[in-house]
């Protein structure tokens, strides 16, 4: 609990410094957009039961809860690139419905989506102005002014960035900034943000927030969402809370503290959230020794032991990922060793490191966690086909009776086993993948980001999962970009900066200033804006 | 050896014709009723449409039923589905161009152990896959008044050039063969140089460029010879739109609808050709009288074939239809196919 | 972690990403053109014919319909799409065509034809592929049986001979300016054209964005159908005009007309750098591959190289050219990679 | 009523498009053995059972490739080389016991060559094997140039038409069968299948689950190679001619009927029956065509509007079931 407080705490002082002087808005007659009552199933997952918003021009919205809560699929419902099942949009008070992302932008709404998509072949310049590129004589696209555009928008964002580079190899830091320089070139009525700060440093998000307050106070609407409540508090007026797809509440932001937005979030106690745990690891599983990758990863040097949950963290970007892949193998390692109970494991050999008891629930389930259009069934013992066969051969029985019981003990919840997996909940589809990682009895249980979009329940029942199995000697590797997740969970924090492992924090000295100053390489937390 | 594609050892037991078994009975009459099919190379060839057109009449005079069928492409694994078709239908009789000697003889056995009779015409298979062969010309005739043109519109002297049609068409390879025998042996012919054989594989596109090819690797050519309807039209074309018009002689094997406007433009003085429709009506008579028990292929056979007039089967069962006809600007106009 | 201010240094520094990309197309290019130069070059010094008028006429001949065709074949690539039916199209085309002016139509109104069949048929890949949601090589494998089947139906045994084609086509056909030929230049323009479109103009860069990455296309808006519909109606109607072309050069047009063309052209796309999966590539990179095959097929008889090789050397040379490209590429990617990377 | 539909097991497995296509398939050996004469005898399915035999060698293979996602248009062209090698082998007095596994093996080799550029180097698969098209189509022109070789020992291409005995059973039968099998074994009993399936549906997650995709793949190749010099060993025997040109452009008839039978061409779906019966339906269907008088220019086009609806019509019924299923959640 008391280092939940902190955090809190933590957070007040950051959004002090940042804030930017707001003056309110103007009250309106109507909102300039408006959502009620809003729902949107995918299938078996309910990702909006009862949503709803109300956008005014010239005020900062700001939209919080937790993963899965269904923030991003209202976001794409007011993008128009879902239909709602249910309730309506209004615009000035005006009904709308749109049936493409090219209605929203005729509208007027400018999207910069979670996951930033930009057209790898295409040069950063055209990216910026697809569609609607500068036009010259005879409707000919005018490269140069095009170029001007686009070095007078990064000007202003502060990005030094060459508009002729083709978008393909950028950073995820440098594709999220492109796509902020293209919603903001919009000039649009409404901007929408989702996580735009999730890759972004500190300078780059104060330059952000610039850009952003200055189109406010030019009368744009803005809705901005954050898991980093600083940032909510330095750039909103008011927030939007939800919870497992329904509008919760909504309040001026001084309304409300910080200590409860986020219980509003959880709808429950934070502290209850991260069972205690007293260990006395064992010997060391995983040896890691100047492990590097270029460009990625370098010099990384630490341990696990049996029964441990050590953390890796950082920023986004920082190199995790980068990694716990090298270790799994699933990516060739440029120099260093990986060991395991002192073997020594073959760079770029996954088999290998299976072989060796070693276990990665990846960070993308969708991507590289699960066979989305095949049966849950044979994704639950992809992992085991091999101790499952008699000779090579496979009896369906065998699978069956497999899948069953690890599904069953992860509590998932689906209609049949032959179901395609894509069809389950984010949180059931995370499940499935822990299912058929565990199933494998590992030594070494390497996750990354294990709780990313799945909901608060299953996030329990997952940290549940892993101290359980810390406590039977597995040996946990956890990879995780939410703070208190961390924090609550890890034994040993160790952080990691621009690919580098910067330093570790053992439990009682494991502190967000701590941990903030360490990954974010200022000094001085309180001197952010130096 | 080439009269079998190339093969080194060919087997020609049993010289063709006794096959159908029993006894030929000259005097007997054609029989009515008679199911005749005809199997091209390939259908959609104005060359083959003319044949099938000659074999219709007769089928039809013969009040028997008629079909034209065959494969879009000119390869012997589809003509071999068309044949156990045709013999699945139990047809009194095919007559077959082949597009390989060997390939079709396994369905050829079976339909005629299901008493089909099988005519080839135009383009042979083995000797003892089939009853009878009706040949356009007897192939050394044809090489020899090729030869003969090219001679006379050369002078006699020079290198010429032959462009054939697929590398595997029996005939073809037939004519070539007895052309170079010639050369060899007929002192007129000292002078003549034989440098090259290409092949345009019965396409226009390909017969065109290979034109090309041949002009440009000889610059001293005099005559190309091309036995062959596409090939011969091609080149023409080519020349037509060369610089090499008139330098160049062209003569070989091609219908006169096609061949006039060179006559007309002098790009090409003289070629010859059978006429394919009374090479279809032969064939269709043939046949007929195979399956009437007229004749049963066996070397000395003499049957009458309408207004063709009378023909004797020669040895290994094949038929002739006679000398080409040669067409030059005084006499084009006086055919049309 | 960031690119920017904290690390000046280490930007991707200005123009490093695009000079690397230019090296990667001019060297493409580059490489086509030095491999043409030196294939011409050892023809020529082998056979000095080779570089005469009437054998530079020939060649030029020869490329005009593939370099039409590689043309529309790269709009349709660009989108991660595929065209395989152009060869039947071509025929269909041609046919038409060539009945249309023997039964007495007005050229112009026959060249309308031939264009129109060809969109027509472009048209309707492109609903198979938008509407139905066919994968691209599926439907366009399909209509290269119907349309081709449709030929047969219309064309059966016929065939248009030269002597019934209007004189004035023919000599068109046949015919050249300063040595080049009419249908080289008509090639050349269009060509020219659709290189323009897909630099120059909006619709043509949401082709590359399309095939680049669909789902933001779909994010940012693009008209994904009406853009893919242009797409292959672009591809059909240039292999119908390729088709008038066609029966212009050879005069004489039966049902086979084109037949088997179509993986030619993709590979004289593949060869001039067009990524086979969508996104990037040039046309004018497509018409130098054409003609680069073209040259190849053209110079092997003149040097006497054994007809039968000529088509394996083909094959080695595509499987050359692609190897090249994917070489190019990944060292490009390295290089972007380390410079973008704030880890030094 | 969809719901329903939908959510019965049984209903739902008989909806997938491969069991449609096997319904299908034997829908129209029904009819077509009462309408077409000649169709039903004995005799014309010993043909039916020859004829497809090349076709559904390969399709056997390709299905796998396909299944993972690829695609190896080289087939025909590999079918044509062994062939012609097989020719000149012979022409050099080499025993054709001896030259029958060398023509297989000459086949893997030529596989393996796909193999290597598409997962060693990462080409992609359609460019490479156009390519190889090509190419492997050219040396077979230049081992065997224009000539065919045709003396064959009667007592081996007998073999190949032959039947068992006086039962009318084609000798090509049992064996075939044996291989169709085995291969239904290996994709859908067997951990390798499993392999193929995640190779095919998600490559990333395959690998991150130890599947190695790239060495999967290569091997895949090697078979196809191998398959395509056991067919080439067939053709030059059921035809008694070794030629350059042999089995001249069929690959587009094996992807054809692996596409109608179900596959995506995308990978991670489809089932081998589908595709099985696909080879007889299209086979069947031209020949009961043929049979029945159609003209030629007919089978093409039924060849490819086959192949669009294939993958059509599974699109256009899932569409509609979208549309159903959006509205009844409005109504409801
Ligand atoms: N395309 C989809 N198909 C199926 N389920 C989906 C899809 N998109 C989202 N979901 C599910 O809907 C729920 C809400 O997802 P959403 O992305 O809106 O959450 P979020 O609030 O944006 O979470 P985060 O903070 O992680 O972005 C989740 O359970 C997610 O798994
Ligand atoms: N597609 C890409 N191209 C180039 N660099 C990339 C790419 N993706 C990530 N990077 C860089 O690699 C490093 C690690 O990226 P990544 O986001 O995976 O790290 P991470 O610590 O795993 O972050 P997270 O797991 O929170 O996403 C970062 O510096 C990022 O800029
Ligand atoms: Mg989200
Ligand atoms: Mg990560």
């Amino acid at each position: 609990m008391h280092r939940y407080i902190e955090t809190i705490h933590y957070f007040d002082r950051r959004s002090r410094q940042l804030a930017v002087e707001s003056d309110p808005p103007p009250p309106q007659p109507h909102p300039v957009i408006a959502l009620t009552g809003v729902a949107k199933s995918f299938g078996a997952v309910r990702a909006l039961v009862d949503a709803g918003l109300e956008l005014h021009s010239g005020e900062a919205h700001a939209l919080v809860g937790e993963n899965g809560a269904g923030k991003s699929t209202l976001i794409k419902i007011l993008a128009g690139l879902y239909r709602p099942d249910a309730g309506h949009i209004e615009m000035d008070g005006e009904a709308v419905a749109f049936t493409g992302a090219a209605d929203a932008l005729a509208a007027g709404i400018a999207v910069i989506y979670q996951e930033p998509a930009l057209f790898g072949d295409l040069t950063v310049a055209e990216n910026l102005f697809v569609g609607r590129q500068p036009r010259g004589r005879l409707g000919r696209i005018d490269r140069a002014e095009m170029r001007r555009r686009a070095a007078a928008l990064f000007e202003r964002l502060g990005v030094a960035l060459d508009p002729d580079r083709p978008a393909k190899g950028l950073s995820i830091a440098d594709q999220q900034l492109v796509e902020i320089a293209k919603a903001i070139s919009l000039q649009a009525r409404v901007l929408v943000m989702d996580e735009p700060t999730a890759a972004l440093s500190g300078r780059e998000v104060e330059r952000l927030f610039g850009a952003v307050d200055a189109l406010r106070r030019k009368g744009t609407a803005i809705l901005f969402i954050s898991h980093r409540l600083e940032e909510v508090h330095a750039l909103c007026q008011r927030v939007t809370v939800m919870r497992d797809g329904r509008r919760v509440s909504t309040d001026p932001i001084e309304a409300v503290t910080t200590d409860e937005l986020v219980r509003r979030m959880v709808g429950r106690d934070l502290s209850a959230m991260y069972p205690h745990r007293e260990t006395e690891p064992g010997d060391v599983v995983l040896r890691v020794e100047g492990l590097s990758r270029t460009g990625l990863c370098r010099d990384i040097d630490f341990t696990v032991r049996a029964g441990e949950i050590v953390a890796l963290a950082g920023l986004v970007g920082a190199g995790r990922t980068e990694t716990v892949q090298a270790v799994f193998g699933i990516e060739a390692r440029d120099a260093g060793r990986v060991s395991i109970d002192g073997r020594e494991l073959r760079s770029g050999d996954p088999r290998a490191a299976m072989r060796a008891g070693v276990a990665l629930v990846p960070e993308d389930r969708r991507q590289q966690g699960l066979l989305l259009d095949l049966s849950i069934l044979r994704n639950a013992t992809l992992t085991r086909r091999h101790r499952l066969s008699r000779l090579g051969f496979l009896t369906g029985g065998a699978e069956r009776r497999e899948a069953a019981e690890w599904t069953g003990r992860l509590h998932a919840k689906y209609g049949r086993l032959t179901d395609p997996v894509g069809t389950l909940s984010g949180g059931n589809q995370q499940k499935v993948v822990l299912a058929k990682w565990l199933a494998t009895g590992p030594k070494l249980l390497i996750v990354d980001e294990p709780t990313r979009g799945i909901d608060i329940g299953t996030k329990a029942e997952v940290h549940r999962l892993l101290s359980d199995l810390a406590a039977d000697g597995v040996a946990v590797l956890m990879v995780s970009s939410e703070l208190p997740e961390v924090l609550g969970m890890a034994d040993r924090v160790l952080v990691m900066r621009e690919g580098r492992l910067v330093g570790e924090l053992a439990r009682p000295a494991a502190t967000e200033e701590a941990f903030m100053r360490l990954a974010s390489g200022q000094e001085h937390i309180g001197e952010v804006r130096s | 050896a080439t009269a079998c594609g190339g093969t080194t050892q060919g087997d020609d037991d049993d010289g063709g014709g006794a096959a159908t078994g029993g006894t030929a009975d000259p005097d007997a009459d054609y029989q009515t009723g008679l199911s005749i099919a005809m199997l091209p190379k390939s259908v959609n060839n104005p060359y083959f449409d003319a044949s099938s057109a000659g074999a219709e009449a007769v089928v039809t005079e013969l009040e028997g039923t008629y079909e034209y069928t065959g494969p879009s492409d000119a390869s012997a694994s589809s003509q071999v589905s068309y044949i156990d078709t045709l013999s699945q239908q139990a047809s009194d009789a095919i007559l077959l161009s082949a597009n390989d000697p060997n390939a079709l003889c396994a369905s050829l056995d079976q339909a005629r152990a299901g008493g089909t009779i099988v005519v080839t015409f135009d383009s042979d298979v083995e000797a003892s896959c089939r009853d009878l062969f009706v040949s356009q010309v007897n192939g050394d005739e044809v090489a020899l008044s090729l030869l003969e043109m090219a001679a006379e519109q050369t002078g006699g002297a020079g290198e010429i050039a032959v462009l054939s049609a697929t590398a595997n068409a029996t005939n073809q390879n037939a004519w070539i063969e007895a052309m170079e025998a010639e050369l060899e042996s007929n002192p007129d012919y000292a002078d003549l140089e034989l440098v090259d054989v290409v092949y345009g594989d019965d396409e226009d596109e390909k017969s065109f460029s290979e034109t090309q090819g041949l002009l440009q690797t000889h610059p001293d050519l005099k005559a190309i010879i091309s036995p062959t309807t596409v090939g011969i039209a091609a080149a023409a074309r080519y020349l037509s739109g060369s610089e090499y018009q008139g330098e160049v002689a062209l003569t070989g094997l091609g219908t006169p609808n096609q061949m006039r406007e060179y006559i007309a433009d002098g790009t090409v003085t003289e070629f010859a050709l059978w006429d394919p429709t009374a090479l279809g009506e032969l064939a269709a008579y043939t046949a007929a009288a195979a399956a009437s028990g007229i004749i049963t292929g066996a070397e000395g056979e003499v049957f009458t074939a309408g207004d063709l007039g009378e023909y004797t089967v020669e040895a290994d069962g094949i038929v002739t239809l006679g000398p080409p006809t040669r067409f030059n600007a005084d006499n084009i106009d006086d055919f049309d196919f | 972690m960031t690119t920017v201010a904290d690390a000046p240094d280490q930007t991707p520094s200005a123009g490093t990403g695009s000079t690397a990309l230019d090296l990667i197309l001019r060297f493409r290019a580059l490489g086509l053109l030095l491999a043409l130069a030196a294939l011409i070059v050892i023809t020529a010094s082998v056979n000095p014919r080779f570089l005469g008028a009437q054998s530079i006429r020939d060649l030029l001949f020869a490329a005009a319909v593939t370099v039409l065709l590689a043309a529309g074949m790269t709009v349709v690539v660009l989108t991660r799409g595929i065209d395989l039916s152009v060869g039947s199209t071509l025929g269909l085309s041609a046919y038409l065509t060539a009945t249309a002016l023997s039964s007495g139509t007005p050229v112009p109104l026959a060249l309308l034809v031939g264009i129109g069949a060809g969109a027509a048929c472009g048209a309707v890949n492109g609903a198979i592929v938008h509407f139905g949601k066919v994968p691209p090589l599926v439907a366009t494998l399909g209509t290269l049986y119907v349309f081709r089947g449709i030929v047969y139906f219309t064309a059966g045994g016929s065939r248009v001979n030269a002597s019934d084609l209007p004189r004035g086509f023919l000599d068109f056909g046949s015919g050249a300016v300063l040595g080049v030929p009419y249908l080289f230049i008509i090639s050349a323009l269009v060509l020219a054209a659709v290189a323009v479109f897909l630099s120059d103009y909006r619709a043509g860069r949401d082709l590359y964005a399309l095939g680049s990455n669909p789902e933001a296309a779909r994010q940012t808006g693009l008209p994904a159908g009406r853009r893919l519909m242009t797409a292959y109606v672009l591809c059909g109607a240039l292999a119908g005009l390729g088709g008038v072309l066609y029966a212009a050069r050879f005069g004489t047009v039966d049902a086979s007309a084109g037949y088997g063309m179509e993986l030619n052209i993709v590979a004289a796309v593949v060869v001039g750098g067009v990524a086979i999966f969508g996104g990037s590539g040039t046309v004018l990179g497509a018409g130098l591959g054409a003609l680069l095959l073209t040259v190849i097929s053209n110079a092997l008889p003149v040097l006497r190289i054994d007809q039968f090789w000529q088509q394996a050397i083909v094959g080695a040379l595509i499987l050359a050219a692609i190897a090249l490209d994917r070489l190019v590429g990944l060292r490009a990617a390295r290089a972007l990679r380390r410079k973008a990377s704030h880890v030094d | 009523m969809w719901t329903r539909f939908r959510s019965s097991g049984a209903l739902r497995s008989l909806a997938t498009w491969d069991a449609a296509i096997i319904a299908a398939t034997v829908l129209f050996l029904l009819i077509a053995a009462q309408s077409v004469e000649h169709f039903g005898t004995a005799r014309n399915a010993g043909h039916l059972v020859i004829d497809l035999a090349p076709v559904l060698l390969l399709a056997l293979v390709m299905t796998l490739i396909v299944m993972t996602g690829e695609i190896d248009l080289s087939v025909a062209s590999t079918v044509g080389l062994t062939s012609a090698a097989m020719g000149v082998m012979w022409n050099a007095g080499v025993s054709l016991e001896t030259i029958m596994p060398l023509a297989v093996l000459l086949g893997a080799v030529l596989g393996a060559v796909n193999g290597l550029f598409i997962t060693g180097f990462g080409l992609p698969s359609l460019a490479v094997t156009i390519g190889t098209l090509a190419l492997y189509r050219g040396l077979s022109y230049v081992l065997l140039g224009d000539t065919a070789v045709a003396d064959w020992p009667r007592n081996f291409t007998g073999w190949t038409l032959g039947t068992i005995g006086e039962s009318g059973i084609p000798n090509l039968l049992i064996p075939m069968a044996i291989l169709a099998a085995a291969f239904a074994v290996l994709l859908h009993a067997t951990t390798w299948g499993r392999s193929i399936y995640a190779a095919g549906a998600n490559p990333i997650a395959a690998a991150y689950s130890g599947v190695a995709v790239r060495r999967l793949k290569f091997w895949l190749y090697v078979g196809s190679g191998a398959m395509a010099g056991l067919v080439g060993v067939l053709w030059t025997l059921r035809y008694s001619s070794a030629r350059a040109d042999n089995a001249y452009g069929l690959e587009l008839t094996v992807v054809a009927v692996v596409l109608l039978g179900g596959v995506s061409i995308f990978g991670g779906k489809g089932a081998l029956p589908g595709v099985l019966a696909a080879v007889v339906l299209l086979t069947a269907v031209q020949n009961a065509l043929r049979l029945a008088h159609v003209s030629t220019e007919a089978l093409t086009v039924v060849t490819g509007s086959l192949l669009i609806v294939a993958v059509l019509a599974p699109n256009l019924i899932s569409s509609a079931g979208e549309a159903l299923r959006a509205r009844r959640r409005r109504t409801a």
